[in-house]
């Protein structure tokens, strides 16, 4: 036998290295999150074993061919998963909060300045402009827009901010509310705000998505593609013409994106690149994106407020951050803390639903200012 | 310090354009609301209108058939039967509704709503001519 | 604030021509068919919505690497998609009413004239060869086949061949009964048929499809693909074997590639290529294409109604177009309008079915035929 | 002119294989059927042929068990108790070919018809081998 | 008409083979296997019309952006196929029988043997050393990996390798039974079993997996793929917390993933290549190879009754030889056959599964043996 | 002869590796069980030590909640009821239980396990909300 089979035989233990073991130990946290705590177990949990798999010594599955590198190449670099995953997204979400109170469309962009304030930040820490942009984009506080936005302006970071994205998504719970308590005082999260009438029609359901698409795919062309999907599943759901398209939108076809879309991401958490200095630094911004988010929300509402002489909840613009519809039950529960009568959570619904279309519009603004710069 | 400037113009603008974009979604989902209201409005008002012309036999006293939110086809009883029972003719219409939504479910594809050769089409009018044909074949044992 | 970024941010107003404006109509108008009027939604909705999404101005979905692109690249352009629906095709069709009654697959024959004769008629116009084939394949009316064929004879009409095809397959109720009606007398129409007696065997149905794929095979090269992946669906149903291959071919793959297959025609129809006058001369090609066929069924039905003494019903013929399995019903109704009693359309089934397999060996012909001229 | 003639010859061509290939196709099938319709005969042939020979006990005036359709395997009784109904019988050869269709389709994977694992496959082995074991593994809560 | 044209048409007829004849005879085979017999018919079906479709004359189905091939790109090529079906194979594998019984793990490298065995007869005959080692790893006795192992080291014997595996493992209740009754006494096969109490722990049902995905990830790099995808599945099921991913992986992808494998597969048999006397040699290479793991298992577990005192039935021990999980059904079979009474299925499971897990183990060694070599 | 050497060192080679994997595997896989049940003896222990501690009122001479298996998390009555029959605490434990684990399949989300929109999500506070709001949209007939 010789020395060369010998070597080959041992790579797997000599190529071990301090990296690969504290990779293994991320993805086991991850892992606990995903199982024990129910922490987003559906994306967590591919992308720990994407990670695990990718860090093991000498990995086949992220050579050339490997299949972790093929759903890489299928679904990533291409945009083609998180795009999907936006077309079942809107084949599952109900619009209908938000169209019988279209004044809530104003709190999803308040909840969109954590993006900004967060590239601010990014940029005098010293990341370059496009990465600085990227790591905003976690205040998007939207999966698949993170994933989109970082993959074209700096793919080098994708790891870190998918998972920052992802957990702190899966935190929203915990990090929502003592935010929300110091911002508010116990009267504004007490204000019971009444439903108005109007049911929505089905024309309007139907007009909703063709338009947002050809206004946001006007304004700010480079969000066509994170609105577009959206819009397309919501406009297949309210067609109730294709059920079988939007059956499969948003189960086989999500299914299976999820889980590719989970392993691809835990590839590129490599522990070469990823046990660097930014990478805690992206985990810091990140979850100043999200209370900075939550802050300009409830600010904005207070606003709304004060020109409404007192009728208006503030804890509603907490909900305008996206995280669908995660925010909007967390905002519930808050009020409900204070006056177990209260019941905020359509409004709240329709606020959280802007975030969501506010979210993917902002990811457009942010690519198109930083592809021209 | 140009960072940062660089940083505060961006956001200046980015949160602007978010903010238009909005508004402006704002405006135009008002304007389809608006016209949602005032088509209600003007089916409900037609409807009453045609049921005077048309001479609606049913009881105008009972709501057995309100004017229908906006999208909601108005049924016109056009020439009703006399000595109709008004509680009647509201539970006819609603089963005749109802048949044709499952028909519309089942059968759509006169305009092929389903796939070609899908049992969930074929299956009346096959079973229909199956049973003229008094053969059917056998399932694999 | 450079000027290059304001140019930037202003692309999408800027880059709004007239085409586009006209595009959008063109969407609307298949999403009122397709939504409003149920005609083929399945596939209308997701074409309108390629069509809207690519003629967004400056839309990234059509740049390299965009949603749109890579769903044609990964399957219109090599022909994965339609070659996959007609596996969902044959999984989801009972070829017994053509087995019981094996002499109607003539019928299929004659229904085919239509593209040959739109052919003639669209090289007379001044299209070149291919492109007089692609057309005239609209008369298979038979949605993957017209795709398939002009994909590889004349891509630059995939748009509105497809379109056509689909449009005019979704109006076959209103197109046939005119033309039927006008050929045959009141009293062809009342000829009622006799069932024959033989129940189909099992051996049969499985020899069926294998037989099928290796006479066309073996004669016409070409059509192997249409007609094989027709078969091995059918196969695969009658074999009662694997039924979860046949439920993925007929339900999970089918939907997942439906939608894709129409968002990647949908996003050929570009206003600078398709605001054309060819797209004005495809569109009352197509119609042609439809009435031929119809036509030709007929009066091949009438001959053999001649030959057999007056027992074959020629409204039959018009069932052997293909658009598999509506023609059937047409004629069913058809004949009932005449005499309410009459129950043709187990013999229109066979008829029908026929078409679907005569239309996948024209489909063969003419590119065998064209591929050598 | 040049393209009319061109187009003339190519349908000429073209119409011409089609009708040849469905023809050939016809008359493969038409052999298909003849060799079933005979196939049939001599299965039910064969069927009375092995019933006389085997001395089938069960009255010749019942048609419990009639000559089978082609395909479908045939229920020979050979020596079948003197004393039974034939429609008892009937019933039974009813049931057990029920019994095994239900088999086959829960329990084929002898031959793997199902996936390796499947609970469909595992069920009733399993079931069985776990009461011997008296444990079962709990679900989480 | 150019006698080009006429050529064109023609080219079906003259292009007819003894050699495709023979093919369509031997997916005729393979189909009455599938259908008549269920052998296997998930795989042993759309590999026979793999083949019947790759083998008519100038197939365009296996010419460049040809279905076939396109298949074959998309999944074999790069191992993605093979890999997918492992993730839903360990959705649907209970590891429980093994993990109550931990030392049934050693039976399994047992069962390994027949690939050795093989590789060094296979080396005799005179294939080259990939090609020996691709032969013998029939005797993994399981799909996916012999299809990711031969397509790495002989692609050019992937067809014929593929076949023998698929079909060996269809007749395993055939082959068994007569070297097991030859290679134990009556009193061996009637030895009764004791079950251990140990429920087994959900910690243990998760640690599992990822343990073993370490374990050999470490030890045996080349094993990462095959071992970490099974083991991917298996977290995804013993997690409970992604019952949707898991649920898709063994459905919807296992179904379309085995479709197009099944497929890809057939199409590598073509005539020319697949009719030469090395695949008569694979074929008779390939049943040694079962009955050598076979024997290996039953005289390892004959060792374990010796040093045991009699309190270990030998029949277990046919049981590691992965073909999970039919084998341990068969070996439940035999002992019954004796022993009406007896039941050792538990323990053949257990057995079974590592037989399952050693596999890939031994497919990974193979891949590093070989690689260096 | 040169082929057979090799085969058959590859064939020590790679058998021994085989075996050294799985059976480091084994010595791994008895480590767990080992603590698995080591665990479990200690939560019991643990179980009775919090139990007397804390003043257990339920029958020491019931059954009613067993030490639990290892990961199944063990309920404790701290200062239960006096009066209550240990059987009833027993189905109250028992009930309570089982809503949790409905619970958890069904509205788990807030912690997000189903997709956002999710109608198994959104069904009972939507539902709440819709009612008091009055109002529901009506499906398209
Ligand atoms: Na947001
Ligand atoms: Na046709
Ligand atoms: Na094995």
């Amino acid at each position: 036998m010789s020395q060369q089979t010998i070597d080959e035989l041992l790579k797997g233990i000599t190529g071990l290295t301090w990296q690969s073991l504290v990779m293994f130990a991320v993805a086991g946290v991850l892992l606990y999150l995903a199982i024990a705590k129910d922490y987003e177990p559906l994306l967590l949990l591919p992308i720990a074993a994407g990670c695990l798999l990718a860090n093991l010594p000498h990995s086949p599955m992220i050579e050339e061919g490997g299949l972790l590198k093929v759903l890489y190449a299928a679904g990533i670099e291409n945009e083609l998963f998180p795009l999907l995953i936006f077309v079942g997204i809107g084949a599952m979400t109900d619009f209908g909060p938000l169209l019988e109170n279209p004044k809530m469309i104003l709190i999803g962009a308040a909840g969109q300045f954590g993006i900004f304030g967060v590239m601010i930040l990014a940029l005098l820490i010293g990341f370059t402009r496009p990465e600085a942009a990227s790591i905003g984009i976690i205040g998007a506080i939207d999966g698949p827009t993170s994933i989109y936005v970082s993959q074209r302006l700096a793919p080098n970071l994708l790891g870190p901010i998918s998972v920052a994205a992802y957990s702190y998504m899966a935190l929203v719970p915990l990090i929502m509310p003592p935010v929300m308590r110091l911002l508010t005082t116990e009267k504004e999260r007490r204000i019971r705000m009444a439903y108005g009438g109007g049911t929505v029609s089905r024309r309007t359901r139907l007009v909703f998505p063709v338009a947002v698409t050809l206004l946001a795919g006007i304004l700010v062309p480079f969000s066509t593609p994170l609105v577009g999907s959206l819009m397309l599943g919501n406009l297949m759901r309210e067609s109730k013409a294709v059920e079988r398209l939007t059956h499969a939108s948003a189960n086989e076809i999500a299914n299976a994106v999820t889980l590719f879309l989970g392993l691809a991401i835990g590839s590129t958490m490599l522990g070469t690149s990823f046990l660097v200095p930014s990478t805690l630094a992206i985990l810091g911004l990140g979850i100043m994106a999200f209370v900075l988010d939550i802050a300009a929300g409830i600010l904005f509402a207070k606003l709304i407020n004060a020109f409404s002489g007192g009728t208006f909840n503030p804890l509603i613009g907490a909900a305008g951050i996206s995280a669908f519809p995660m925010a909007a039950r967390v905002v519930q529960k808050v009020a409900q803390d204070e006056d177990f009568e209260n019941f905020p959570l359509m409004h709240a619904m329709g606020a959280n639903a802007a975030g969501q279309v506010a979210s993917t519009v902002a990811g457009g603004v942010i690519l198109a200012l930083f592809a021209a710069g | 310090m140009d960072n940062l400037l660089f940083g505060l113009q961006t956001t200046v603008i980015g949160m602007g354009i978010v903010f238009s974009v909005l508004a402006i979604l704002w405006c135009l989902l008002m304007l389809v609301v608006k016209l949602d209201a005032w088509a209600a409005r003007r089916a409900a008002a037609r409807a009453v209108a045609d049921a005077a012309a048309g001479g609606l036999a049913a009881d105008p006293g009972s709501e057995a058939v309100p004017p229908a939110a906006a999208g909601t086809p108005l049924v016109r009883l056009v020439g009703a039967p006399d000595g109709l029972d008004p509680r009647l003719i509201a539970a006819i219409t609603i089963a005749i509704l109802r048949h044709e939504e499952t028909r519309r479910l089942q059968a759509a594809p006169a305009m092929r709503s389903y796939w070609p050769g899908s049992l969930l089409f074929a299956s009346r009018w096959v079973a229909a001519g199956r049973t003229r044909q008094g053969q059917s074949w056998r399932r694999r044992r």
